[in-house]
């Protein structure tokens, strides 16, 4: 059995087409500790299937910083996946 | 350069973009050279006639984009005040969405800058625009930015 | 293109020049950029005070040049309109000397058109510029026009 | 003792310095009918000798277009003698 480890909490923010798609704009979600950004993702994936087919096409964000997938969450985080952009 | 900083202008704007005063806020006398881009709804997209635009941003994270961009400009290029002004929100046909204005004493240097700006801009700030058509709404292709690579495992 | 060339300007002008006139007069609703430059005039010329400069021009043959030049941009660059205005007379420190407005729906031909107007027109146009300082009037260091090699020997 | 051929006349322009050396926004000349924009301007060097040492920075224009110096004139035409240009 895994030592258990404190949960956390981060902000997640939603966007464009994944903003229509989750139907929110932003929640608070608990993680595990030791969860990473895709952690956090996949289980939006399993909330919202659809969200699978984007994955290719999103990019990550942890404090305003774009970031990779792989990295670990820490409390009060916001993180954010965004699609393409399109500004301009 | 203190100067430049406090004269360099990066916002997101509800309302319409006041081209002629952000032009005023990069001139100086010892310019010679202000070069502008102004980007606007255009009447159609893809061959389709377009109605309207509405534009969203992750504004805390755009402006943090924004301002990256003005400092690697002031880094590449030997120009004196930049500003960037980004629209949100629904935008008619003709409105304008992005201005950029550069002011530099030489002029080759407000061009490659002004190019450079708006370049990145596209490709690296968070905003998203939705096309409404006659038939339905669709949201931009856009660009992915460029990511990081993995993370390193920490050694723990 | 019919409707390119009627909505084309070229002009010299010995009052201040209305930026915000010309660009409205290059806009579109079916463009999406417009890269504008704005040369203005310097508080400074190689490190000596400026008091003010005088512009000269030979006026139909810069008139004819300019027209050349609109005729050149269309020829290289997919652009809409373009509109070269020039200043003549006595010009004041901060006033627009020369202002060009290019509309493009896409801006890369909208940039590259707007630096070939400005860098063919400091190279061809004939314009003359008189620096005035506290110690006396220069005429500017020009560029020499390309001149047309000599003519063959007329078989006669 | 060669041909008498007729004289013709053509209208001078003066721009820049060169109009401040000459004291003279234009003037109309009469040459003699083969003359080139070489010999006219050869012309004005004698009137004006500092004029000379420009020769080498000026382009000459006929008509208003850029012309080469071995150019005939013709009645009427418009020629200038322009210095380095500094428009902008």
């Amino acid at each position: 059995m895994p030592p258990v480890l404190p949960n956390l909490r981060v902000n997640v923010l939603f966007f464009g087409r994944i903003r229509e798609l989750t139907g929110m704009a932003h929640e608070t979600v608990e993680v595990h500790a030791g969860a990473t950004l895709e952690d956090l993702f996949d289980k939006y994936a399993t909330r919202f299937p659809q969200l699978t087919a984007f994955r290719a096409s999103l990019v990550a964000s942890r404090n305003q910083e774009f970031t990779s997938w792989n990295t670990p969450l820490s409390p009060n985080d916001d993180i954010a996946f965004l699609p393409p952009v399109s500004g301009g | 350069m203190k100067e430049t900083a406090e004269h360099d202008r990066f916002e997101l704007l509800k309302s319409p973009i006041d081209i002629a005063e952000v032009v005023r806020q990069v001139r100086a006398d010892q310019d010679g050279a202000i070069v502008t881009f102004d980007g606007f709804v255009r009447n159609e997209s893809h061959g389709r006639p377009t109605l309207y635009l509405e534009y969203e941003a992750y504004e805390p994270m755009a402006l943090a984009k924004m301002r990256e961009i003005g400092a690697q400009v002031h880094a590449k290029f030997a120009i004196h005040r930049l500003a960037i002004v980004h629209r949100l929100g629904r935008l008619e046909i003709g409105e304008t969405s992005v201005f950029i204005a550069v002011s530099s004493p030489h002029r080759a240097a407000a061009f490659d800058a002004c190019r450079y700006a708006i370049d990145t801009l596209k490709r690296t700030v968070p905003i998203w625009k939705k096309e409404y058509f006659e038939d339905g709404a669709v949201w931009a292709d856009g660009e992915v930015p460029p990511a990081p690579p993995p993370a390193p495992k920490t050694a723990s």
